[in-house]
């Protein structure tokens, strides 16, 4: 590694303080209309119909939960929906995913049913995680979606420990498994973020962290909160090379995201990857999102990935009006399908609560309901030790 | 009347609002008080305790932090041994172990480790609770981390009135003081003395007398105590409530004295049972008062389970007025001296 | 005697020697197992438990880690979720505050959070324990923290035999499992049964029977209430020494079984006082127990300040026999009902 | 910022995988003569006998630690010593200090008193912390070191804090205050790591990040242990610059150290600086480091930075062998001196058990000796409420 020429006795990195701006994405332009004439019509309407149920799900998701038929916290994909189907349709089924509680439509675009997911928002026990995730915490082994997490930064050592164990199983080759680990911008400041691409760079790890970069995290831009705005750019300081992608551009995404896949899976180098997209609500459902300018909300509504793609089709003929309106009739009717299923689907019964607690049953954990004695509970004692 | 100085005019305010005022009355007299957290700034809050001091202060004074909770709790410790007193929001307790290193190998140990040679004046101020449907990592209840350390100060305000008092004594305080809120209670109202009010530290209150059994509580849970104590009272049943208020220093005399008064206890929390705060409160109660004890005290908590984000789960799992009527009513009708009493298989 | 199966043959060695060749036995047992953490293969350990595992298995089967701590536990659960095992090695269990977020927000969530989907099934081994002079940030016994979790599973043997017997079951548990080591006892001998050695997690043993008061006891103090027990019986004292080898889940059942026998009790843990283990255990007592009690249940715990360095201060500080003489001395001592012997002032 | 031209539609950060080698140091040859010369000899001859007290002090220190006269873990600066007295030459005392576990020449260098720290290794009450620090946890307002740390990692996020209290008390500018914080290359891989160079980046902080690049943490080398082993280079992440220097120069080193604080100081612009030396022994006094190669433990040898200072002057004519015997003797005096007085001092009384417990002092912590009840205690009830 070569060392930059240096005063007399010492060297320096070249990073000198530069002032900080907001992330400036790839320029598309020409060419992503090039990438989108060489896709076959069926590929991209495939893209924009994915784009548009995540679209009507998020939207009926924010209804219901105004409805409080969903509590706790409702994180949406809306702005990001180029992004999700653009890496999702990069990862291949053999691929594990970890992400963030910002993850209904990575559920939706890894072939989870959309009634299983808004089941699980409305807490139901039909829901991908049996109601007891709820938004946050999606979950489906044989999607190999391995979670949704809600503590920032939470999935990414683990996402780097499964790697590891694909390395440990099995060889590297353009069919070996990979792993692909989301996170948001301001995920990028956590200690854990540091740790775990440093054990990735050593070890050697077939695994993709993907930065999506919405400007914002909660209120907080980019800006302010990283030392290098550039986020692409900070696998520096493990050697893991980096890319930014217009996340608006599904195309460009993808294709990034595979090259990406595709170093892990073939050299076991990790990569790190990042999409530029926009946030087009609050934080989560209940946030109004007074602080930003209206410019900047403005900007986000220009850059819509799904009216932006949606012209495009119709511009370039791939698509006409009618199928337009059958896309997104047809997703609407997904969503009202899963609204139905989730509403008539069961709360999990209380006779359940202790069911999860262990995977290998031991002695002496009965399990006490909260007026109980921790020596013997009704409950508890009718199924102690039935683990799972 | 807890927190309540005979003779001083009070204002009736939010839980929230009494935060949100003595930060802001704290920040005025000490031009040393810094608050620094995520979002508290531009998004003024996650429970919007924070809000308008950044306009009011600047950002100075009002320090946003990136997602770094290690990274800010820490610098808070280095800004405090200079002198300075920052107030730390964590946005919940949860996050706190993301920090837990910071806070127990380093704010509680410098003071003593170093040989007593220099201070740690700072505030961590954050929310725990369940009960909202936020999942089983944003639900927790565990300040009895934070009780267990030598070094730090804990303390848990459940009335509007002393999350001021116990706000203002934790930011004149120089050691650590964890300062632990609840998301149920922040819209909660109840008179606030106006002007100075201090809370001293290490003092539980007993928020309403009574005579035949003692409930001990602290923050979200005092309310159902007291709220049971209402309901029990109609059948003449008087219970006598105790606000822990701090966790650490515990006062074990004022919780002593209640229980050897009435002869029988109960503790609810809404933390999990085994090893939880309640632990600490029936060891000290059985040892303190153990001659007068004419039944075992009963602990009321969470269920033992990663609390489950589904509501029917949810509530089955969280201890609530119900359940402690029904463990008060068991402990009240346990007697005799009978070792066959024992429940123990 | 726990952990020794009546028949089998059995050969003395260290708990040491006992942790380290049960790892080895695991390793050979099954391919899925591995061992991951700091300074484990070319250091060949902090306190050399995997002494020539890296020659005999290599850099895949043991892998060192950079000083990463949550990077690394987290890894194993990740690990663990694809169906290895991983056995993790922290230094220290004052460096699993690193990694604490990892431990109680996902490992302990992971398998019911997700309804049950997956299972973590990964050790962590880590020594606690004060008294070497490390100071205040390096003597620490918070396993409490780890037992305070639902979802974890917290075992901490005491005797070589245990050491082995807990160790495999651990492994062999699909179930996130915090083995909690002690550097004092390292070096300490005893009879391991030869071959395959199960010890069942979350039951205690009676480590001596007695009859005039249950001394409870786990990991580093259960060899002081052994050698108690023996220097009181030639005063014709008997005492029965009650190893809890699981802290969680709690064997409640055993200990109160024991002191409803003996009628009266003493806990001793090295950790402090307040909100420690022995809180839980008097909880336990006074409820599973309370009719049976003829004294109230004291504990002999450190006391409650950042541990000194200096060795005149640390030895006043961490409990020893003549703490637990003294103590079961009074607890003998107590008699009667007489509320004036409450202790609350 | 500029960004590196990449694909069609994605930009690369430029750190592709590269091989790792050991660290290389910056050639000073010629140009330190050069600098050597410009030295006055006072001041030469001043850091040389800084060096031979460390080196005296440490081998003491080992001594008495095999005696079992200092108890606990005790890491020594063997090797380190041009390191130690370099940066102390450029941080001045109005500047504050955050340090590791491995401290006692940097709390020499801050004009401690040598008896002072030899005490603390004794565990008596006339040491820096009153004997309640020990070895790794030597601390003396006075002298602005707020700190030996035994957490690794554990001293930066507090060191970054005091730099924030700095810069929220008091204007930049060449008499400014800094903090300069210590650590060593293995630290460079733990989150706090990361967490605090970022604050330190967005906030403008006046404080210096040292790695003390000794080539090992513990058993384990730098190349095996970060992803960037070029760890003066780790400052990319957050645009603080960094610069490499040899560790065994003590004249390079205070320049280097001069500059970033200068930087610090006046710009608030936070810096990386990484000394490249060699660790003579093991990680503490207890480790025989069976692990290193007969040819590693050579190299370090030959590096010996007390050795080849002594034989440059003496080659230079700056100190004649009189000299050179008389400082040795010297420093072996006051380390002498340093063990008498540590010898001669008292342990810490059992009375003084409770006596920092808290700097303000609260009811109902009276404190209990282990065979005592918390509801009070004989020893305890004395002093209860004391405080400092
Ligand atoms: C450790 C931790 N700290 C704080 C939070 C609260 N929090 C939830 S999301 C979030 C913002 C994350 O921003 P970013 O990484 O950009 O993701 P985005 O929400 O934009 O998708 C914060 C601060 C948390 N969940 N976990
Ligand atoms: C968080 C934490 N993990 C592990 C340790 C154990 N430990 C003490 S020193 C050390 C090595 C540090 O290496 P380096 O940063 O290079 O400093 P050096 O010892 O070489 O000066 C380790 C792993 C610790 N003290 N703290
Ligand atoms: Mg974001
Ligand atoms: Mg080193």
């Amino acid at each position: 590694m070569p060392i930059n020429a240096g005063t007399k006795t010492s060297r320096s990195s070249s990073n000198r303080a530069k002032p900080r701006s907001a992330p400036v994405r790839p320029d598309a332009g020409a060419s992503e209309m090039q990438r989108m004439t060489v896709e076959s019509p069926e590929t991209l309407l495939g893209y924009y119909s994915q784009m548009v149920l995540i679209r009507s799900f998020e939207q009926r998701a924010a209804e219901m939960y105004t409805r409080a038929k969903i509590g706790g916290y409702c994180h949406l994909n809306l702005g990001e929906e180029a992004t999700v189907v653009g890496l999702m349709a990069a990862l291949e089924p053999r691929d594990y995913l970890f992400t963030t509680y910002r993850e209904h439509g990575y559920a939706l675009c890894r072939g989870i049913d959309s009634g299983r997911v808004m089941a699980e928002l409305f807490g139901k026990s039909t829901g991908v995680s049996g109601g007891w995730g709820g938004s946050m915490h999606l979950f489906d082994t044989e999607a190999r979606l391995l979670g949704g997490y809600g503590i920032v930064g939470g999935q990414i050592p683990p996402a780097t420990g499964a790697a590891l164990a694909i390395a440990y199983r099995s060889e590297p080759g353009p069919d070996a498994e990979a792993v692909m680990c989301l996170m948001g911008d301001g995920t990028t400041n956590i200690g854990a973020f540091h740790e775990s691409l440093n054990l990735a760079s050593i070890w050697h790890l077939p695994i993709v962290y993907v930065v999506i970069n919405n400007g914002l995290g909660m209120g907080t831009t980019v800006q302010a909160a990283s030392g290098e705005p550039e986020l692409y750019k900070r696998g520096c300081s493990y050697r893991i090379p980096g890319v930014r992608v217009d996340g608006d551009d599904v195309v460009a995404v993808r294709d990034a995201a595979r090259e990406a896949l595709e170093s892990a899976r073939v050299d076991r180098q990790p990569r790190l990857l990042e999409a530029v997209s926009a946030r087009l609500r609050g934080h989560s459902v209940v946030d109004p999102a007074r602080y930003r300018s209206a410019q900047d909300v403005e900007r986000a509504q220009e850059l819509d990935p799904v009216a932006n793609l949606r012209s495009k089709l119709l511009g370039e003929g791939v698509m006409d009006p009618t199928m337009a309106a059958d896309v997104e009739a047809e997703a609407e009717a997904e969503v009202a399908r899963a609204v139905a299923f989730a509403e008539g689907s069961p709360l999990p019964p209380v006779s359940e609560l202790f069911a999860h607690s262990y995977a290998t049953p031991v002695p002496n954990c009965p399990g006490n309901l909260p007026g109980e004695s921790p020596f013997g509970s009704s409950l508890a004692s009718s199924i102690a030790g039935a683990g799972k | 009347m807890p927190g309540n100085e005979a003779g001083s005019a009070v204002t009736e305010m939010t839980y929230r609002q009494a935060l949100h005022d003595t930060l802001r009355a704290e920040m005025l007299r000490d031009e040393s008080v810094f608050l620094i957290g995520e979002e508290i700034g531009i998004f003024e809050g996650s429970y919007k305790i924070t809000a308008g001091l950044l306009e009011e202060f600047g950002p100075r004074r009002v320090r946003d932090t990136p997602i770094s909770e290690e990274g800010f709790v820490g610098a808070a410790i280095g800004a405090a041994m200079l002198g300075l007193r920052p107030v730390v929001e964590l946005m919940t307790i949860n996050f706190s172990l993301l920090a837990i290193d910071q806070i127990v190998n380093h704010a509680a140990k410098i003071h003593a480790m170093f040989g007593g040679q220099i201070a740690v004046p700072m505030v961590i101020r954050t929310p725990g609770g369940g009960g909202q449907q936020l999942g089983a990592t944003h639900s927790q209840n565990i300040e009895v981390y934070y009780a267990h350390i030598p070094g730090l100060k804990v303390v848990a305000p459940s009335t509007p009135a002393d999350a001021k008092g116990l706000l203002a004594s934790a930011i004149r305080d120089s050691d650590p003081v964890l300062l632990v809120e609840n998301l149920a209670l922040y819209n909660t109202k109840g008179q606030v003395p106006e002007g100075e009010h201090l809370t001293e530290i290490g003092r539980a209150a007993v928020a309403r007398e009574g005579s035949d059994v003692t409930v001990v509580a602290y923050s979200h849970t005092v309310g159902i105590a007291l709220d049971v104590a209402t309901r029990l009272q109609a059948e003449g049943i008087s219970v006598e409530v105790v606000d822990l208020r701090s966790l650490r220093p515990l006062d074990r005399s004022t919780v002593c004295a209640s229980v050897r008064k009435t002869t029988r206890a109960v503790v609810i929390e809404d933390d999990w049972l085994s090893y939880g705060v309640g632990a600490e409160v029936v060891a000290t109660i059985q040892e303190g008062a153990f001659y007068s004890l004419d039944a075992p005290v009963r602990r009321v908590a969470a269920a033992e389970v990663p609390l489950p984000y589904s509501k029917s789960l949810e509530s089955a799992a969280l201890p609530d007025a119900r359940d402690l009527v029904k463990v008060i009513r068991e402990t009240l009708d346990a007697t005799g001296f009978a070792a066959s009493g024992d429940r123990c298989a």
